[in-house]
């Protein structure tokens, strides 16, 4: 394998506290290493910044309901077809891109791994058949457990053990990551046309509330010590004065210690927050909550958070969260598909148009703004639109640009219909903050790569690091909101697993993308076993043995073995 | 010693039951028994065994007789055919796997073709109405665990999906639905008194080709709106009496057909059903289900969907860009339009399916037809390239008709020498690569 | 306004895809130029002048830019796509998406249209002097947003499926509809001089359907509501008022839902 | 007692029609599930036929002869089914709409008696109509 040696760039590296020294970066065979030989292909860096791959910890990028969006949407591909390049695949549509597109796109971007944020256990096989195809990145996907009967009946009897042995189960048999709860028992609720808007809420027939559910699927994360904690999409999302309920769920967190090998400290991970961060009790009240809701994951140090930016664009919504599709659907009457997974968890999608000239967008836009502009710490505070939910991830350089640029904010809300309501309802335009690029390369790199319980090997430089090395033609000088949003979007390279895979925004090498899953060793549970096959057999309607994700679905696969035998 | 596989997918409609049982010989060339399989999965599986299966490649001469030739040649011609075409139409993929399809769309990409797939005959009106309107749906355990109200509408389950109400919609037992069929209140809306509709509890008698306006009838009696007398056929009483039902049932769901997508107004049928669906959520919980035929085609659609962003009559011909428009880049209007100069069968027969016009135009250009079978497709095309059966003689994934994936198997060996649709497609693929770099 | 004539020197042997024939792209050009313009067959790349010999020069602007197109277009697609001004008449009938997503500007055919043509109008004048195909005026597949502004013309008869998801503008049909008019209509207006056969206003939320013929089957969603006068394309006549579609969902205006309308000649 | 009548023509699946088609589109059950026409009773004696005697059937596409059969999927007068399959296309029109469906179920067909005309078998039927069955 070749060798390289990165010369004379401004290196950001959190996890290092490199913050724009000029530093010389030395791969060799995929890694980060002391130094390079002379033979070595050296890049000349100057002026430029230089970073870790980035991580999306939150996207919808594959799978059947990211799908649904992408057929049902001819008309996001209408004009928005094209071929880049001789050894590059077509790439399609503007909100859920096509998985080729997808996988360029992130490397584009300077991404190199990519968390995909639900997946529904049942249809886990056509989440992997996607990534298998998605070029580049690495990736890995969260099995959505909130809604699961087979968890709430264990959780509902206090069986922590035995829900950690249904869980490790699942995550082998769908080669899945972590834990993803979408609003738990809201969700099964819905199977009934009903939802679960607080905590405290019962869910149907189950007699467990969504404040159980979270409880108990925090204590079988860290019984089970998985690289990430839970990852949370709360109840009540997108509703005004949610921010109420927002609070309730955090504060669950308070007494939990993170338990595991990876040096992750969160117990919590709270997606999406600026859907959940709103004041007001109606659309014409409605306001930014984000100062009263970041006050607290402030100081709450065991929750990590990501913003979900809205963008600004027509978009496709898509959740598990079922009711909500089905509530939005109610607001602006556009095509609503629904799926409903049996004993697991349900997804809704709806387009969606973020309009500069609606008030509530306006708000929107600028509460994901305040959440990443009023964290005290970025390595807790992570950068996502919850594609393709707040706008496309494609959007990354312009978010960038608006928490790096004042001028850039101001511009924006400049250009809203209604910019005195906006900032009636918000404080964006008071905040003076600029985020610094060592500020952003916490926030994408090593805060994510932490999170996810990856920062051995991922987010950041450090010898004996992964080499995906991401290098753009800016450096904390750049003030100029265009040239911003211009280099985030085209890195100058990008080295994947110590491999030059894209060069000048070009995609020159298709890369070896990594899956990753984690496959936890429990004691032998006979209960456990014994009721996996009592479900399949009365109510699941695919057989026991053809719910496996075969491994030759995983490319290249990348296995973190834990043992929770102890 | 004969062998038992067990959790056998069964590769005939989209029901995929996947709890099939086979027997096969030890020396794993034979299939002795099948258990739990319909009339036709069970003709399948024993079809292998039929005399005279045809092993090798065969190129048509120009006295209509057929000459046997080899992988090789029929893959040289094959390639040809594809470089030289400025468009190609490459349809099928419906019995195949995805793995297959992946290739396949590969040479599209390189070759400017345009991927259709079973649905441009069936469901493809229910994909339009999708696009249009969405589709509130669920998984097919969803039915059996929860249903209290079903309604076929324009599908007949005991012919087209024979264990269909067996496993998922009218029998079973589920979690919430202890009583099986006696807690289910079941309806049928059909043209002919079918035996779907013998064992419902309401036939609803339509009038052929009056669904659209009848299922109008429903939504404005949903909403309590008047309605004239008589509705397709249909009394308006019996019309305010069903939806009132509907709406005091826990859950519903609609299974729709043939019946709604072949008629007049074809995806409005279904788009209005749709509406329906979506109405009766204001109400109660309400769900809606394409039966859809080809055991893998909603797989085709479902690959296609996250490569290129359609599920079917992708046009790739542009090489640079992925387009479509049903009733532009579909297999029997490009066909009877004359706007393809070759044509690319695979894993589907044309001949027997399509309108005579499209297979009149289809003879009349370079033809190339992947088959395990000789079919009537086969009989008109250039070259037959004969293959192993997918979900029989090897596996490979598949997508269920509510889109849920599962593994077909391998069963018994394919007859010696016989490739798989994989095998001739990445040869293909790497002979049209060959040519390319040559010109 | 300057003049540019196109005229057919071959006939595609498959079809051809030239949405470069629009005064958009022909503004500010030479003819030298104009015959550069991509058309493709499948995947060969050609230019326009492969297949049409062309004469004159075009406007600086669009606005400034006629086209006239002679020979036989049957086989051709694309026409005046997208075009925001001047002028184009083409003395045949044509293919596929003639006037597709139309802005502004006069298109006239004399001819007939194939299917999809003013898909997605916002507006200008479309006059077609024959019979127009399925999904005239409609919305791409998908897309909420049909016609939205402009008027459509039509001298002859058209197929299905017009006027699909219509939220503005004008299409006035001189001969006869098949079926599926105004489907999903939230807007706008089509006025049909002759018969219909069947699903007028079917989903309709908004919008007008004027007919002076017979309809073969009425929509059990729409109801009669009262005898009304009115003028229409210069006609003044009495109409029967039916709202509709009462299966579809209906915005309200004060406290009173908005229907559809649909209008018969008495 | 007419020479011919006017019925309207569906074509659908039948358990035959797909156990037929596994069994091979050139097997015997495949010709005898599919080359037929189901119609009511009360047609055939208008028609002045008895069940299993050939019919030439004609819509504005084209024309067949398959055999007449009474069915289990009972229909109701003017209604007639034929299986889908390489008959039943010889007469379903191509016309999509413009959306890709062509017309297979709802039109109109001329049915009469043919008593003495022969039925293709499905290779056949498709090989005659593109001119290249050898007579």
């Amino acid at each position: 394998m070749s060798e390289f040696l990165i010369k004379n760039g401004y290196v950001y590296d959190p996890s290092q506290g490199i913050n724009g020294e000029r530093h010389d970066i030395a791969v060799k065979d995929g890694k980060i290493v002391e130094s390079a030989s002379s033979g070595a292909t050296v890049i000349d860096a100057k002026d430029k910044a230089v970073m870790a791959g980035a991580l999306e910890i939150h996207a919808h990028i594959a799978g059947p309901k990211v799908n649904v969006g992408r057929w049902y949407r001819p008309e996001d591909k209408l004009f928005h077809s094209y071929k880049r390049g001789e050894s590059t695949r077509i790439e399609g549509g503007f909100s859920i891109p096509t998985v080729f597109k997808t996988g360029y796109e992130y490397a584009r971007m300077g991404y190199t791994f990519a968390m995909e944020a639900a997946m529904p256990p049942l249809y886990a096989r056509h989440v992997h058949e996607e990534i298998h195809d998605t070029p580049i990145i690495d990736e890995a996907a969260l099995p959505v457990i909130g809604n699961n009967w087979f968890m709430m009946e264990y959780i509902k009897n206090n069986e922590i053990e035995n829900n950690a042995a249904y869980v490790a189960w699942l995550l082998r048999q769908t080669k899945g990551y972590g834990i993803k709860i979408v609003n738990p028992g809201g969700t099964e609720a819905w199977a009934w046309g009903l939802n679960c808007l607080t905590i405290h809420d019962p869910v149907p027939y189950f007699d467990i509330t969504p404040a159980e559910i979270i409880t108990g699927l925090i204590q079988t994360n860290e019984f089970l010590g998985l690289p990430h904690s839970v990852h949370i999409h709360q109840n009540s999302l997108g509703l005004p004065g949610n921010y109420t309920v927002t609070l309730d769920t955090l504060k669950l967190a308070e007494g939990h210690t993170a338990k595991n090998r990876f040096g992750r400290k969160q117990v919590m991970h709270s997606t999406h927050l600026q859907f959940h961060s709103y004041g007001g009790d109606n659309w014409g009240n409605f306001e930014s909550k984000a100062r009263e809701v970041m006050d607290y994951v402030n100081r709450q140090e065991n929750i990590t958070i990501d913003t979900g930016n809205v963008t600004l664009d027509e978009t496709t919504t898509m959740t598990a969260d079922g009711p909500f599709e089905h509530h939005l659907h109610g607001l602006n009457h556009l095509k609503w598909a629904n799926v409903d997974v049996e004993l697991e968890t349900a997804a809704g999608v709806v387009p969606y148009i973020y309009s500069p000239n609606i008030k509530v967008c306006g708000i929107q836009w600028a509460i994901g703004l305040e959440l990443a502009l009023f964290s005290k710490d970025p390595m807790r505070t992570f950068i996502t639109t919850d594609h393709p939910n707040a706008g496309p991830f494609t959007r990354y350089p312009r978010i960038v640009t608006w928490l790096m640029s004042k001028k850039a904010r101001d511009d924006q809300i400049k250009a809203f219909k209604y910019s005195d309501k906006v900032v009636d309802a918000t404080e964006v335009a008071s905040i003076d903050r600029e985020l610094t690029l060592y500020e952003i390369a916490a926030m994408t790199r090593a805060g994510p790569a932490a999170a996810l319980g990856l920062s051995q090997n991922y987010g950041g430089l450090a010898p004996g690091m992964n080499a995906d090395i991401a290098i753009y033609n800016f450096n904390d000088e750049t003030t100029d909101p265009a040239a911003i949003e211009k280099a985030y979007g085209n890195v100058a390279f990008l080295f994947k697993d110590g491999k030059i895979c894209v060069r000048d925004g070009v995609i020159v090498d298709p890369g070896m993308k990594h899956t990753f899953w984690v496959d936890v060793k429990v004691k032998e549970n006979k209960q456990v076993m014994h009721d996996v096959r009592e479900k399949f057999l009365k109510y699941y309607s695919v057989n026991e043995g053809n719910y496996l994700v075969p491994e030759s679905y995983a490319p290249h696969q990348h296995v973190i073995a834990l043992d929770a035998t102890q | 010693m004969p062998k038992v596989v067990t959790d056998v997918t069964c590769p005939f409609c989209g029901t995929l039951c996947d709890d099939l049982e086979i027997t096969v010989s030890d020396d794993n060339k034979k299939i002795l028994s099948v258990k739990n399989a319909c009339a036709i999965g069970a003709e399948k599986f024993n079809h292998t065994k039929e005399p005279g299966r045809v092993t090798h490649p065969r190129m048509r001469q120009p006295d209509g007789t057929f000459k046997e030739i080899s992988y090789d040649e029929a893959i040289d011609f094959t390639a040809r055919m594809l470089v030289k075409s400025r468009k190609t139409l490459m349809y099928g993929w419906a019995s195949t796997s995805c793995q297959a399809m992946s290739i396949g769309h590969e040479i599209a990409e390189k070759v400017g073709g345009i991927v259709d797939n079973c649905a441009t005959v069936c469901h493809g009106s229910s994909l339009i109405a999708i696009q249009d309107v969405g589709i509130p749906s669920c998984t097919l355990g969803e039915i059996k665990n929860r249903a209290d109200r079903v309604i076929f509408w324009g599908c007949n389950p005991a012919h087209a999906h024979p264990r269909h109400m067996s496993r998922y919609s009218i029998f079973p037992r589920g979690f919430f639905t202890v009583k099986g069929h006696k807690g289910r209140k079941i309806y049928c809306v059909d043209c002919r008194h079918t035996d779907t509709a013998r064992v419902a509890d309401t036939f609803i008698q339509v009038q052929q080709g009056y669904d659209y306006e009848l299922l109008n009838a429903f939504r404005t009696a949903a909403r309590g709106g008047p309605l004239p007398d008589e509705i397709g056929g249909v009394p308006k009483e019996k019309v305010y009496e069903v939806v009132e039902e509907l709406k005091t049932g826990r859950f519903g769901v609609i299974f729709f057909g043939m019946g709604l997508t072949h008629t007049l107004g074809r995806n409005h049928n279904i788009d209005i059903a749709i509406s329906f669906t979506r109405d009766m959520n204001e109400f109660t919980k309400f769900n809606i289900i394409a039966m859809r035929g080809h055991w893998n085609v909603t797989g085709s659609g479902q690959v296609l969907s996250w490569q290129y962003g359609f599920p079917y009559a992708v046009d790739l011909s542009r090489l640079d860009k992925a387009r479509y428009q049903t009733g532009e880049t579909t297999s029997v209007d490009l066909l009877t339009r004359n706007e393809v100069e070759a044509c690319f069968y695979i894993a589907t027969d044309p001949g027997a399916h399509f309108p005579i016009a499209a297979m009149i135009s289809s003879s009349k250009k370079p033809t190339v037809t992947i088959d395990p079978h000789i079919n009537c497709t086969t009989e008109i095309s250039d070259v037959h390239i004969p293959v192993a059966m997918v979900g029989v003689e090897t596996g490979g994934c598949a997508y269920r008709m509510d889109n849920v994936p599962i593994e077909t198997r391998k069963v018994v060996d394919p007859p010696e020498g016989l490739l798989t649709d994989e095998e001739v497609l990445t040869r293909i693929l790497n002979r049209v690569n060959q040519l390319m770099e040559e010109a | 306004m300057n003049t540019v004539t196109l005229t057919v020197k071959q006939q595609p042997e498959i079809i051809l895809e030239a949405d470069c024939i629009t005064p958009d792209s022909f503004a500010g050009k030479t003819a030298a130029e104009i015959e550069k313009l991509p058309v493709y067959q499948g995947k060969q790349n050609c230019t326009l002048g492969d297949y049409f010999k062309v004469a004159g020069k075009a406007g600086s602007t669009p606005a400034e830019t006629q086209i006239i197109v002679n020979g036989d277009c049957s086989r051709v697609k694309y026409i005046g796509m997208k075009m925001s001004a001047g002028e184009v008449v083409v003395n045949s009938s044509t293919d596929m998406y003639t006037g597709g997503w139309m802005k502004g500007g006069k298109l006239v055919v004399n001819g007939n249209v194939h299917s999809f043509c003013g898909l997605g109008m916002e507006g200008g004048e479309f006059i077609i002097n024959g019979n127009a195909g399925n999904f005239l005026g409609a919305s791409y597949r998908g897309d909420w947003r049909g016609m939205q502004g402009g008027l459509i013309r039509v001298k002859g008869n058209v197929g299905s499926d017009i006027g699909t998801f219509m939220n503005g503008g004008e299409m006035i049909i001189e001969g006869n509809a098949d079926i599926h008019i105004a489907t999903h209509a939230e807007g706008g207006r089509i006025v049909i001089k002759g018969n219909v056969n069947r699903r007028i206003g079917g989903q309709m939320v908004k919008g007008e359907v004027i007919v002076f013929g017979t309809v073969n089957v009425m929509m059990p969603g729409f109801h009669y509501n009262q005898d009304v006068e009115l003028t229409v394309d210069g006609v003044t006549a009495m109409f029967q008022e039916y709202n509709g579609d009462l299966g579809e969902r209906h915005p309200k205006r004060k406290g009173e839902p908005v229907y559809g309308k649909l209008y018969l000649k008495k | 007692m007419v020479e011919k009548i006017t019925l309207n023509l569906i074509t659908c699946r039948s358990i035959q029609q797909g156990v037929g088609m596994e069994a091979g589109k050139t097997s015997k059950k495949y010709f005898d599930a599919c080359s037929i026409i189901e119609m009511h009773e009360d047609d055939m004696k208008n028609l002045g036929i008895l069940k299993n005697t050939n019919v030439r059937v004609t819509s504005a596409t084209g024309s067949v002869v398959v055999k007449a059969v009474t069915t289990r999927q009972e229909l109701v007068p003017g209604l007639a089914h034929i299986p889908m399959g390489p008959w039943a296309n010889r007469i379903v029109s191509a016309y999509t709409y413009s959306t890709g469906e062509p017309c297979f179920k709802g039109f109109p067909v001329e049915v009469e008696p043919a008593p003495s005309e022969q039925i293709l078998s499905a290779v056949d039927v498709v090989k005659d109509a593109c001119g290249l069955l050898k007579k």
